[in-house]
Formats: structure tokens, sequence, C-alpha cells
């Protein structure tokens, strides 16, 4: 690995100035007393100490809604549409470096998806470490993702008080500084303090989970017929806020739109939620997946089991941003542990 | 050929034909594609031949309800624009009284003069084929909707909450601000318009078919609204239903 | 030439289709109709019985459609039948024969032929699974001295459902084939037609359970029962194959739409082996 | 010379809502002459009766959606002012530069869509769309910029969003605001060519004067907020609109008829011209100028003339508004509360048609009563006036002419039917 670097926080806004004549930038921005992703003009509008976004910055990798290919409707042009804005993501925290991890393995794995590939070959992430947790919801240290994966990110940030130290994860993170004067090579003692920083900030990270992670598809494999996602039906709303903000779903639906004189048209893709009632609905008007419980259990047995199957990863990155989400407060967090506490209890109900 | 579409308002604001007009900002093509053979708002011929029409306004009177049957004689796609023609809407407000209370207290000794009966949805009187919801309609959704007439399809709008839209637009949840919003029972497709300009969803676009009204109760509860208020919220485009329901 | 899979597989976007042209339609039912479809030069089909395509008409939309000729007959022009039951079927049943529409795949895994070789073959078809079925059929038909004994089990509502009547009567004429038929309402002259569902037709047939491989296809309703049946003639769950529809957007396992607790129908079925799917509660 | 005329329209087109024109001249001598309003009444008072005070502009925005934005703001300062509410310095800049829009939105509307296709002998503007689609582009896009000011203050032109009772519940970005002043600064030439437009058509001789009635303010060309002021001389504040009005029904419309010192008065673009001219943007002195208007304009037909006048006005006013709002920036700013709950007030604007007002009674934020006096409903006497005075002066020119002539009288009113068809009887305690 390369040798990290220290840039002054002083010198940052001027990295900023620097780095905008090449790319666009964007990062975490205070918006009505909550932080949302989006374009920097200056340092000024950054807030890297922040808590979780809305949206994960997974939008700028599947966005909300991405034209795959545009054509005639006489089908003699079809040409596929990909991302060619140089962006520079700053600010990502840990738990969503390894959604952004895990999301790399999905849309590699088998097809590869080229247009992932394409905001993916685009996108230069620039991690932020987190030094305290990110308010009531969030138990990224219970699952595990509280550090920084190696392979999400290009830079890493560790806010050292007066200099940034920052970690350089690839070649064209480092690039980043080519002709930029401001920063310099870290020292010895610079690792040392880093490495301070990063061991003082974990008695701010609570457990939350009463399971260890290594269990958790475990224990959603044993969970499936568990009474507890009626329990969760009876009162979700079926609304898809949940799915929307987790930076791990990346479920989509795909249509055509058309232009009014029916000759141009884009086939679009945008996200979609597991958690709405048509999601597996198909002609003849059979559903796969009618009830709300079913559809509960299908999010959680997806963040805890089968996309653990699937990568090796599991699939809740602990961001708590459903858990801030949804209005009738099920929490993966709660979920879990009542899971936990049943299975528990289930061998003393036997014997009893 | 070009298909021939006529617009026809019955008791409405014409807020959803001026949508119709802006919609050409965006879709002047439109033009070339339909002949448009009545459009009172906007133009003086009034064609009688004609395949797709589009109903404004909800049906007061009962003669209306003889235009709405000649309407739907003749064409071949009838589809109802906007909230007052697919709800009943804002016209509804008044279902509350009796159609006696209204004669005495707002008509006063004129009473005789003007027929009206209580607002309904046009589907009270005739066979809708589809409905682009909302108060005003979405121009988007407009375009969208002709679209797929045109094509030959059958129009589909979405039947999922507008949080999912409002989540998308990051918008600060309405029952944060301590506000209330019927967005967890209501049906997108507006781009979850109202909560992003800091407004609470009402529902125009009406319920969505599948909602889970005893935990939308509990959000209420849970965020010290009360039942009485998001009835007070839903009566704003809903008190049609409201009271159908009521009767059922 | 290149195989169309390498072709979605290698172009840019693996959402890009390949314009194919539609050179005949055939009515099959009233509701069903068989597109022959011709690829551009240069591009062949090498699929598998049991795999789907995603056919598309630009603008209106994509679904998933199952291979109906048999990679044994044609390998530039392939056979899809297709019912109208919505959107962009109900488009697709508008075309005429030149149209052009998109196609990308073959995508999922078939049927392991195989694995079927010098077996006993009993297919169980409902409605419009006949129309997957009929790629396998016709795949073995052409290869019939590698295979053992075959059964075809058919049920479908009325006469007037029938699909592929002239090739009924084919294997109807056929030594090697034994082919029953029910149904509901049983309004046709048929050597062998029972009053009833394709369960009933269980009584009338005889096979030998240690060398016989079945293959269901049919809508969501059937399976239970039907396997219930060909469990009851003694046939092991590993060698009883079914292939499953879900809604799919993406054929290439990534929207998440058709999956089955961990499995994506569009990448380890629509074929599946009984044994790896009877637990899974929200396969049948 | 037979004089037996005969005028039914029925359902006039082109305007917004449901009226017919009813002219029976036997011989030679006027037995009728009517226009009636045969829209369903829509009880709109009714409607806000026992709800809560923010709630009534979202009601009322629904009376109209062409001046859906002029009812809402309408609305709220009743309500403001029943509650004694005052608004802040930016809250009052932004509702001025968004009733800017709705003015541009209205009177585009009207002037290119409703209006021009009589002087150029069509049915609707629809064919002018292949004929001269310069023309009807040219609409589209100021049409679009209209509605772009209103997207950026509240949401959307009809049935606007932000606003609320005491402020805004959206505030622009800065990037919004340079976006649209960059637009408006755009659209200069379009306003060139429309008054070039209008400047060309001939107008139907006919004058007739009556009174005309704005508001006025000492310091702007008033749209929002004012002294009610009449040609006529004279000037009363709002809380005496229905000493001006005097409101009265007539069987044979659901819109209910206003006087003020003489039989009948108008108002709109028109009038707010004769009573506000020396208001007026140097550019938009400069259009009437070309178009060859100057206080008082008599001719009602050049009431859509007045308003291309109005559109220069509304444009420019806008730039220099967006400018400053530029230069103080826009905060977010929590609403101001109101300091009482149980209130009467009055509010008026000067929506695109005229002058409109809302009263309302509330009681613990409470509506208990209310009443709007729309300004199409102002002007109904004036334009029968008007028709009795034009009719027998063309009757000459045969039924198909004054038939067209009468239409082309009607619209030149921009007349909002729905909006006025009202018939509560409201008695206010004094
Ligand atoms: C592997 C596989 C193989 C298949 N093979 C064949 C084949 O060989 N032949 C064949 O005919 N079919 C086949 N199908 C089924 C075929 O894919 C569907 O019939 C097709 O997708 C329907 O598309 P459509 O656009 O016409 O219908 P759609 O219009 O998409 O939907 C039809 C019905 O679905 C429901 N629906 C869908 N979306 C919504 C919504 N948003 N809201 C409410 N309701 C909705 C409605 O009930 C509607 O009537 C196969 C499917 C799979 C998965
Ligand atoms: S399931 Fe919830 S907590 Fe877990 S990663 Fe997704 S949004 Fe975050
Ligand atoms: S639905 Fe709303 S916008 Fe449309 S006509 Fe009715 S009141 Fe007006
Ligand atoms: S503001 Fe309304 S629509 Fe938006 S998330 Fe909250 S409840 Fe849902």
């Amino acid at each position: 690995m390369q040798p990290a670097k220290i840039l002054p926080k002083s010198a940052f806004p001027g990295w900023i100035d620097f780095l905008k004549r090449s790319y666009t930038v964007v990062g975490p921005k205070a918006m009505h007393g909550q932080t949302v992703f989006g374009e920097i003009e200056t340092a000024d509008d950054l807030t890297l100490e922040y808590n979780q976004s809305v949206i994960p910055p997974k939008k700028y990798l599947v966005p909300q809604r991405e034209v795959l290919i545009e054509y005639k409707l006489d089908g003699t042009e079809v040409e596929a549409k990909f991302n060619e804005e140089a962006t520079v993501v700053f600010g990502v925290h840990t738990c969503d470096l390894h959604a952004i991890k895990l999301l790399d393995l999905i849309f590699s794995k088998g097809f590869t998806d080229q247009h992932y590939a394409a905001h993916r070959d685009n996108t230069i992430i620039i991690g932020y470490e987190c030094l305290t947790t990110c308010g009531p919801e969030s138990f990224c240290r219970s699952m595990g993702t509280a550090s920084a994966p190696e392979s999400a990110y290009d830079l890493h940030i560790i806010d050292m008080g007066s200099d940034y130290f920052i970690q350089i994860g690839t070649e064209r993170g480092e690039a980043l500084f080519t002709g930029y004067d401001g920063v310099f090579t870290a020292t010895e003692p610079d690792y040392a303090r880093m490495n301070g920083t990063l061991s003082d900030k974990w008695q701010r990270f609570p457990y939350r989970l009463d399971v260890d992670v290594t269990e958790i598809p475990d224990l959603l494999a044993e969970s499936y017929h568990s009474d507890h996602w009626q329990e969760l039906a009876d009162i979700c709303l079926a609304c898809g806020m949940c799915t929307q903000v987790c930076p791990t779903c990346y479920c989509f639906d795909i249509r055509d739109e058309v232009d009014v004189t029916l000759s141009v048209g884009k086939r679009v893709r945008s996200w979609d939620s597991c958690q709405i009632d048509s999601f597996a609905l198909v002609a003849g008007g059979h559903n796969f997946r009618e009830t709300r419980a079913a559809r509960q259990r299908h999010r959680f047995m997806r963040k805890g089991k089968y996309q653990f199957d699937a990568t090796g990863m599991v699939g809740c990155v602990g961001c708590g941003r459903c858990a801030t989400a949804c209005l009738v407060d099920i929490t993966p967090i709660k979920t879990f542990n009542e899971l936990y506490r049943r299975q528990q209890q289930q061998p003393e109900e036997v014997e009893a | 050929m070009k298909p021939k579409i006529a617009f026809f308002d019955f008791t409405s604001c014409e807020g959803c034909q001026l949508t119709v007009v802006d919609s050409l900002q965006t879709n002047v093509g439109l033009l070339d594609m339909v002949e448009i053979v009545q459009f009172r708002e906007a133009m003086t011929e009034k064609g009688t031949d004609y395949q797709i029409a589009f109903v404004e306004g909800s049906c007061t009177r009962e003669s209306d309800e003889d235009r709405l049957r000649a309407i739907r004689e003749q064409a071949d796609v009838v589809v109802a624009l906007g909230a007052c023609a697919h709800l009943g809407g804002i016209n509804a407000i008044r279902n509350i009284y009796s159609i006696d209370e209204v004669r005495d207290e707002v008509y006063g000794d004129k009473g005789e003069w003007y027929e009206t009966y209580q607002p309904r949805p046009i589907d009270a009187v005739i066979a809708v084929d589809a409905v682009i919801p909302g108060c005003p309609i979405d121009r988007d959704e407009f375009i969208a909707v002709v679209t797929q007439v045109l094509q030959g399809r059958e129009p589909r709008i979405p039947d999922h909450p507008v949080c999912i839209e409002c989540k998308l637009n990051e918008t600060v949840c309405m029952y944060l601000r301590g506000e209330i919003c019927l967005g967890p029972i209501s049906r997108a497709g507006c781009g979850a318009i109202c909560p992003k300009y800091g407004f609470g969803c009402v529902g125009c676009r009406g319920m969505i078919s599948n909602p889970n009204l005893e935990s939308m109760e509990e959000v209420l509860e849970q965020y010290g609204r009360t039942l009485e208020e998001a009835r007070a919220k839903m009566s704003m485009f809903l008190t049609y239903q409201t009271l159908e329901e009521g009767e059922s | 030439m290149t195989s169309l899979l390498d072709q979605t597989r290698f172009s840019e976007s693996i959402y890009k289709p390949t314009m194919a042209r539609i050179v005949d339609i055939n009515d099959l039912t009233a509701l069903d109709r068989l597109f022959t479809v011709e690829l551009p030069d240069g591009v062949y089909l090498d699929h598998q019985p049991g795999q789907f395509v995603k056919v598309s008409v630009l603008g209106v939309g994509e679904a998933p459609i199952s291979i109906s000729s048999s990679p044994s007959r044609t390998r530039q022009t392939f056979e899809l039948a297709i019912r109208k039951v919505g959107d962009l079927t109900g488009v697709l049943h508008d075309l005429q024969a030149g149209a052009m529409v998109g196609i990308r795949g073959p995508f999922g895994q078939g049927f392991p032929m195989d694995r079927f070789k010098g077996k006993n073959l009993l297919f169980i078809a409902g409605g419009c699974g006949i129309a997957p079925l009929r790629s396998l059929i016709n795949q073995v038909l052409d290869d019939r001295g590698s295979y053992g004994h075959m059964q075809i089990l058919y049920g479908s509502r009325s006469a007037a459902d029938l699909m592929f009547k002239d090739e009924l009567h084919e294997w109807e004429n056929r030594e090697d084939v034994e082919l029953l038929l029910s149904m509901e309402k049983a309004d046709i002259d048929w050597p062998a037609c029972t009053t009833g569902y394709v369960t009933h037709l269980f009584p009338q047939i005889e096979l030998d359970p240690r060398n016989t491989i079945a293959v269901i296809i049919g809508p969501p309703v059937m399976y239970k029962p039907t396997i219930a049946q060909v469990r009851n003639k003694g046939i092991i769950e590993g060698n009883i194959w079914l292939s499953f529809e879900r809604r799919m957007k993406c054929g290439v396992g990534k929207c998440g739409h058709c999956q089955i607790n961990h499995i994506y129908v569009c990448r380890q079925g629509p074929a599946f082996q009984y044994q790896h799917v009877k637990d899974l509660q929200e396969a049948m | 010379m037979t004089t037996n005329v005969k005028v039914d329209v029925h359902h006039l087109t082109r305007v917004e809502g449901h009226g017919n024109i009813v002219v029976n001249v036997v011989d030679g001598s006027l037995e009728q002459c009517e226009l009636q309003i045969v829209e369903t009444p829509r009880f709109f008072e009714a409607m806000v009766k026992d709800r809560p005070y923010h709630e009534t502009s979202h009601i009322t925005s629904r009376i109209c959606g062409i001046c859906a934005g002029g009812h809402a703001t309408t609305s709220l300062r009743a309500t403001e002012n029943a509650l004694g509410i005052e608004p802040t310095e930016q809250t009052v800049l932004l509702r001025k530069l968004n009733f800017f829009g709705e003015i541009l939105d209205s009177h585009v509307l009207h002037v290119y869509m409703l209006v021009a296709p009589d002087y150029l002998g069509l049915g609707s503007v629809i064919p002018l769309a292949s004929t001269n689609p310069e023309v009807v582009l040219r609409a589209l896009r100021m049409k679009k910029l209209a509605g772009d000011v209103c997207e950026a203050i509240c949401g959307r032109h009809t049935h606007p969003i932000g606003m609320t009772v005491g402020g805004f519940t959206h505030f622009p970005q800065r990037a919004d605001l340079e976006a649209l002043r960059e637009q408006l600064i755009a659209s200069r030439p379009d306003l060139e060519a429309t008054v070039e437009l209008y400047s060309t058509l001939s107008l139907p001789a006919f004058e007739r004067e009556t009174e005309y009635i704005a508001l006025r303010k000492p310091d702007e060309y008033a749209f929002i907020d004012g002294m009610i002021a009449s040609t006529d001389g004279g000037e009363w504040p709002l809380s005496a609109y229905q000493s001006v009005t005097n409101e009265y029904n007539v069987p044979h419309s659901s819109a209910k008829h206003t006087k003020n010192q003489r039989d009948s008065y108008m108002v709109g673009a028109q009038a707010r011209f004769n009573v506000n001219y020396d208001l007026l943007h140097p550019k938009a002195k400069e259009a009437a100028e070309a178009l060859n208007l100057r206080p008082k304009i008599t001719n009602p037909y050049a009431n859509a003339a007045a308003q291309v006048v109005e559109i220069v006005h509304s444009i420019e006013e806008a730039i220099v508004l967006t400018e400053e709002l530029l230069e103080r920036g826009v905060q977010w700013e929590e609403p101001v509360k109101p300091t009482r709950l149980t209130g009467e007030g009055v509010g008026a604007c000067e929506v695109p048609r005229g002058i409109l007002f809302h009263h309302y009674v509330y009681e613990e934020g409470f509506a208990v009563k209310a009443n709007c006096v729309i300004p199409t409903g102002q002007n109904l006497a004036n334009i029968e006036a008007d028709m009795r005075e034009l009719v027998p002066t063309i009757l000459h020119e045969g039924e198909d002419a004054v038939t067209l002539k009468l239409e082309m009288l009607v619209r030149a009113y921009d007349p909002c039917i729905s909006c006025s068809t009202h018939l509560l009887d409201v008695e206010f305690v004094e």
C-alpha cells in the first residue's frame, strides 16, 4: 500500500477547489436538519461530521432513475447509455463503504452490469472514518462495519484534529493529489497519532445486537417460520421507505418511456421495493409474496441470510437508516434481537 | 388516421385542463398525434365524433348524468381527469350536509333557481377506462397516459404509498416536523410534491388499494396526532369515499 | 457466427436487445400465438430446452418468454408461444409478420438433456406449460433413440385451449409416444381424453419409477397436486423436474423480482430439480 | 330593415367556466340581453366552514385552476388580517414574485390562446401550430417561464403548495433564483414579439366609458393589498369592500352582480391600467405607447392589450425582484404565528381578471364564515351594459357578426366563470 498523506485542514478548501476543476464533487450537506448527499461548490458546503444521510451514496452508483438504452421505435437505432460524469464522492461513512463493496459483488457476479461498472469507473470514493456513532439508530459496531473495508475506497479520511490523515486505497485515489502541493507524506508519528485516534473511538461505539453478527445467517434460517413476521406485518405500512434508504437494497424495475410522437423512447431502470404489493405479482393475478408478513420476512432474510449466501457479506451494514425512516419503528436491531430471544427461548419451551 | 380526442368539463376549477395545455410546453408533438375535436376551455369548434374522451370535474346534478352517458356512448376510451372526476374531490366536501340542508343554508330562498345534488365521481355514473389522478393532474402522467392510449395499451397508475417517492426526494418527513401527512396510505405518482414543499399529503390521488389503516392510526398516536385531524385532512379529497364506506 | 448469448453478454450492455424479425405468426388458440423469430445474419440461438429469452417491443417493454422450439431443429429462427395477458403481450399480438422485436438471452438453466438420456420420460404440461415443454419433447423426438419410453400428459381447459393441435396429432400417431389429454370440458373427439385435471390421468399410466424422469410445467396451482401424483407413482424427488414463472425485469440475476428465498429463478432456474426447491415456501 | 336577431351561444368557449350569451332583438328592440352564468354553484364559502385556518388557502385555491395562486394569496392575506399576522419582508417579496408568475401565466394564456384566435379568424390556437408555429411556441415558452417562477417559489402554478399562513414552508435556493433571473432576461425578445403581435391587431371600434376600480398603493402598481380606488374618485379601505361591491342576485346567473357609483363597473387589466398607469414599469409604459394605449382606455376590447402591457410589467418587475432577492439572500424562516385565533379579516389582490376579495371570520382557529367576491362577478353587470349599448349599433351586420362580436366582447373580459359562481348570503356582524 502507498504511504498515507497528511492534509492540514487549512489546506482542505484549496484541495476541494483543485478537485472541482476536473470533477463533479459531491458530499454530505446539511439540509433542513438532515444530511443529504449533493453537489459541493466549496468546502463550506460539506458537513463531514454528519449523522447518516437520508439516502445512501449508492445513488451515485445505482441512480434512482437511470436510462439504460435509447432507441428509435422502428428499431433502426438502439443505443446503450452510460454514465460519463467523473465524480468524486466525499465523506462516505464506513458502513456505506461496506455496502458499496457488497454492491460491487452483486453487480459483477454472473453477468457484469456494465451500467453499474461505468458508474463505478467514473466515481471516485473518498471514505470518512466515523469517530462517533450516527445517533440512536445505528449499530455499525455490531455488524462489524465501523471500520473501513480496504477494497471499497479510493481515499479514506481520518480526522486527527488539525490535520486529515488520508489513506490511499487506489492509484486513482492517489492521483487526486497529483499537481496539488498542499499535502504531505505521512510519517511515523502521524501513523502513531492515527492509530491512537482509531483505538480511542471504540469506547464511543456500543454493541447493540444481542447476537454475534456471524450467527445472523443461521439465526434467520431458523427463524423462517417465526410468528414474528406476522407481528411485523400487523404494523408495517408497506410504504417501502426501508428499502429505498437501505445502502444494500438494489432491486429495480425496468420500464419503457416513449415520447408522445411515438418515434423515440428509452428503457429506464428505477428503484423498486420488495415491500410493495405488486413486486412479485405476475400475469394471471398470482402474487408470490402477497402478504405483508411474507414481504417483511423476505426483506430481513435478504439482509441477514440471502445476501450472505450470495456474497459472503451480511446484507445489513448497521447504518440504521431504515429504522430512522420507518414510521412504525420496525428496525433490524429490534427484529434480530427479538428473533434471537425467541430462538433462545424455544428449547426451554420444548422442555417445559 | 389520427385518433380524435375531446375534453369535457363538469364541476371543477379547470386546473386539470389547464395542466393539459401546460403539458404542451414540453410535448408540443402531441398536436401532431391526435386531432382535438372539443376543448371548450381552449377552442370554439365542437366535434362530436371522437374516440377518446377526457372528463374533468365532478357530476353535480341530474343533467350531468345524461351528458356523461352520451360521452360514454360515443367514446371508446373514457379517462377521468383529476381528483374531481376521479374521486369527487373538493366538490364533495359539502356532502357531509344533506342536500336539504344545503338548500336551506346555502341557497336560502333562491333554492329553486339552480339545479344541484350531491357531487360524485364520474365512475358513480359511467364506466371509466382509466384515471389520471391528482389535484391538479401531473403533466408528465397525463402525457404518459395519452402515449399509452395511443399505443393501444391500458394505462396503469402506481398503487404504492406516497412515502416511497417522498424518501427519494430526501424530504424531512412531515411527522418529524410536527405535521400530519396522509402519505403512508395515499397513492404515489405525484413525486411527493406536497411534502417536498412543506405541506403534508392530503391524498388528492386517492388511497392505495391495500392501506394498513390500523397501523396508520398508530403512527398518528405515536406522533401525537389524532384520528380526527387525519379524518379532517382526508375530508379534503376523500369525503365521497369516506361517506360511501360509512354507508356500506 | 456468434451465439445470441455471447452477443448479449459481450455487447456493451446486457440490457441492450438484439433486434430480430418476426417471420411468421400463427394462431394457436384464441389467446395464444406462435411467433417465429429470425435472428439477424451471423447470430444464432444456441439454447437448451427450458431456457427463455427476454422479448421486447421498443417503446412498450420486455417480458421473459420460454423458447418453444427445439434446438435440434433450427439455429437462426426459433419459436415463441405467447399468451395475451397484459401490456406487452397485448402489443405483441397486434404485430404483423415482418415486425422487429428485441431479443436478449437465452437465459437461465434449461433441462439437463444429458442426464435424461437413456431414461424413460414422463412429461406433464398444464395449460401454456406445453409451450416450453414442446421444446423438450421435440428435442427428444429428434434424437428418439437416446431416450427410453416417452409419456406426455397434457391438461387443458377445453379443446379450444389446446395448443399445437397438429403436433399433438403427430405425437398421438407415433408408436413411440404415449399421449394422454385431460380437459375440464372434454368437448373433443380424441382417442385418449379424460374429463378433469391432468392429475386425473395418473391412474391410466404405467411406468417404471426407478428409471423415469418426470418434467412438470404448468400454472402455479398445478404443482403441488401433480407432484403428489408423481411421487405416488414411486418416482424419487431427484428425478422430478419443474419449471417456474416469476416476474422478471432483468433476466440476469440483478433486479430481485424473481427471487424465491435465496434463489434467482432467472439464473438458477427456470428449470429446477424438485429436491432443490421443495422446501422453499414461496416456490409453489 | 329586418331587425329580428337571436343570439344564443350555449356554453361560451375559450373562457374558464360555463356561460351562455342570450340576446333577443324583436322588431328592432332589445328584448333580452344577458350573459347567463350556468356553472353549478360551487359553495366554496360553505366548504371552508369549520376548517382550520391553515387549510382555507388550499381549499379556496381550488376555486379556479387558472388564478389558483391569486386565490391562495388573497385567502392568506384575509386569514392573516383576521388573526393578526404581519408577514415578514422576505415573505412579501417572495409572494410578489410568485404573483408575477401568476399574472404572466394567466395573461399569456388569455392573450395568445383565448383571444388571439378571434383576430386571426380561427377557432382555436391549434391550427396556428402548423401555420404559425413560432407564435404557438412562443406562447408555450412564456407560459413555461411563468410556471417555472411559480414552481421555484411554491411548487407549482395550479394549486400552490409552499405558501402558508404567515409565510412559506419552502424556500428557493440561490441556484433556482439565478436560473430564474437568466430565464426572465432571456424572455425579453418574446416580450417584444408579443407587443408587436398585438400592435397589428385591429380591435372592434367601440367605446363606452364606465367606472374603473382597482387596488392602489402609493409606491407600486398594486397586485397584493392596497386601497380600493375608483376612476370616478374615491378610495376605500379593504374592510369597506362590501360598500364598494354592493352585491346583488339576478335570476339568470349563478354568479352575483355588483355595482358601485354607477350601475356597473369594470375590474381587470384595463381598470388597473386606468387607475395605476403612473406606476407601471418604464418598459411597460413603452409597450403601452407601442400599442397606442393611454389612460383612460374605454374600449373594453382593449383589455387584452392592457394585459400585454402587464405581461411586460410583470417580467420587468420580476427581474428587479429576483435581483433584490439574490442580493439580500433567502433565509429559511418559520411562518409567523397568529397573535389571536378568533377574528375577522379581509384580503384583496389584483388577480389577473381584477380585484378579488376574501373575507373570513375565525373562531378558535376555525372558519365560521367566509365570503369571496370574484372579479368576473364584478364585471358581469358591466359586460351586460356593454352588450346593451353595442348590439343596436351592430345589428345591421347580421346575426353571425353580432354573435362573434359579442363572444369577443365577453372573452375580452377574460371571464373566469367557475370562480364567480357563489351564492351564499353571508351576514357579517358589524
Ligand atoms: C421463465 C418464464 C417463461 C415464460 N414463458 C412464457 C411463454 O412461453 N409464453 C407466455 O405467454 N408467457 C410466458 N411467460 C409469462 C410472461 O412473461 C408474462 O405473461 C408476461 O411477462 C406478461 O407481460 P405483459 O407485459 O403482457 O403483462 P403485464 O401487463 O406486465 O402484466 C399482466 C398482468 O400482471 C399483473 N400486473 C403486472 N404489473 C402490474 C402492476 N404494476 N400493477 C398491477 N398489476 C400488474 C396484472 O394482473 C396484469 O394483468 C414466462 C415467464 C417466465 C418468468
Ligand atoms: S437494513 Fe437498515 S440498518 Fe441495515 S443496512 Fe439496510 S438501511 Fe441500514
Ligand atoms: S382535480 Fe383539482 S385541479 Fe383538477 S379540476 Fe378539480 S379542483 Fe381543479
Ligand atoms: S412526509 Fe408524508 S409522504 Fe413523506 S415520508 Fe412522511 S408520511 Fe410519508
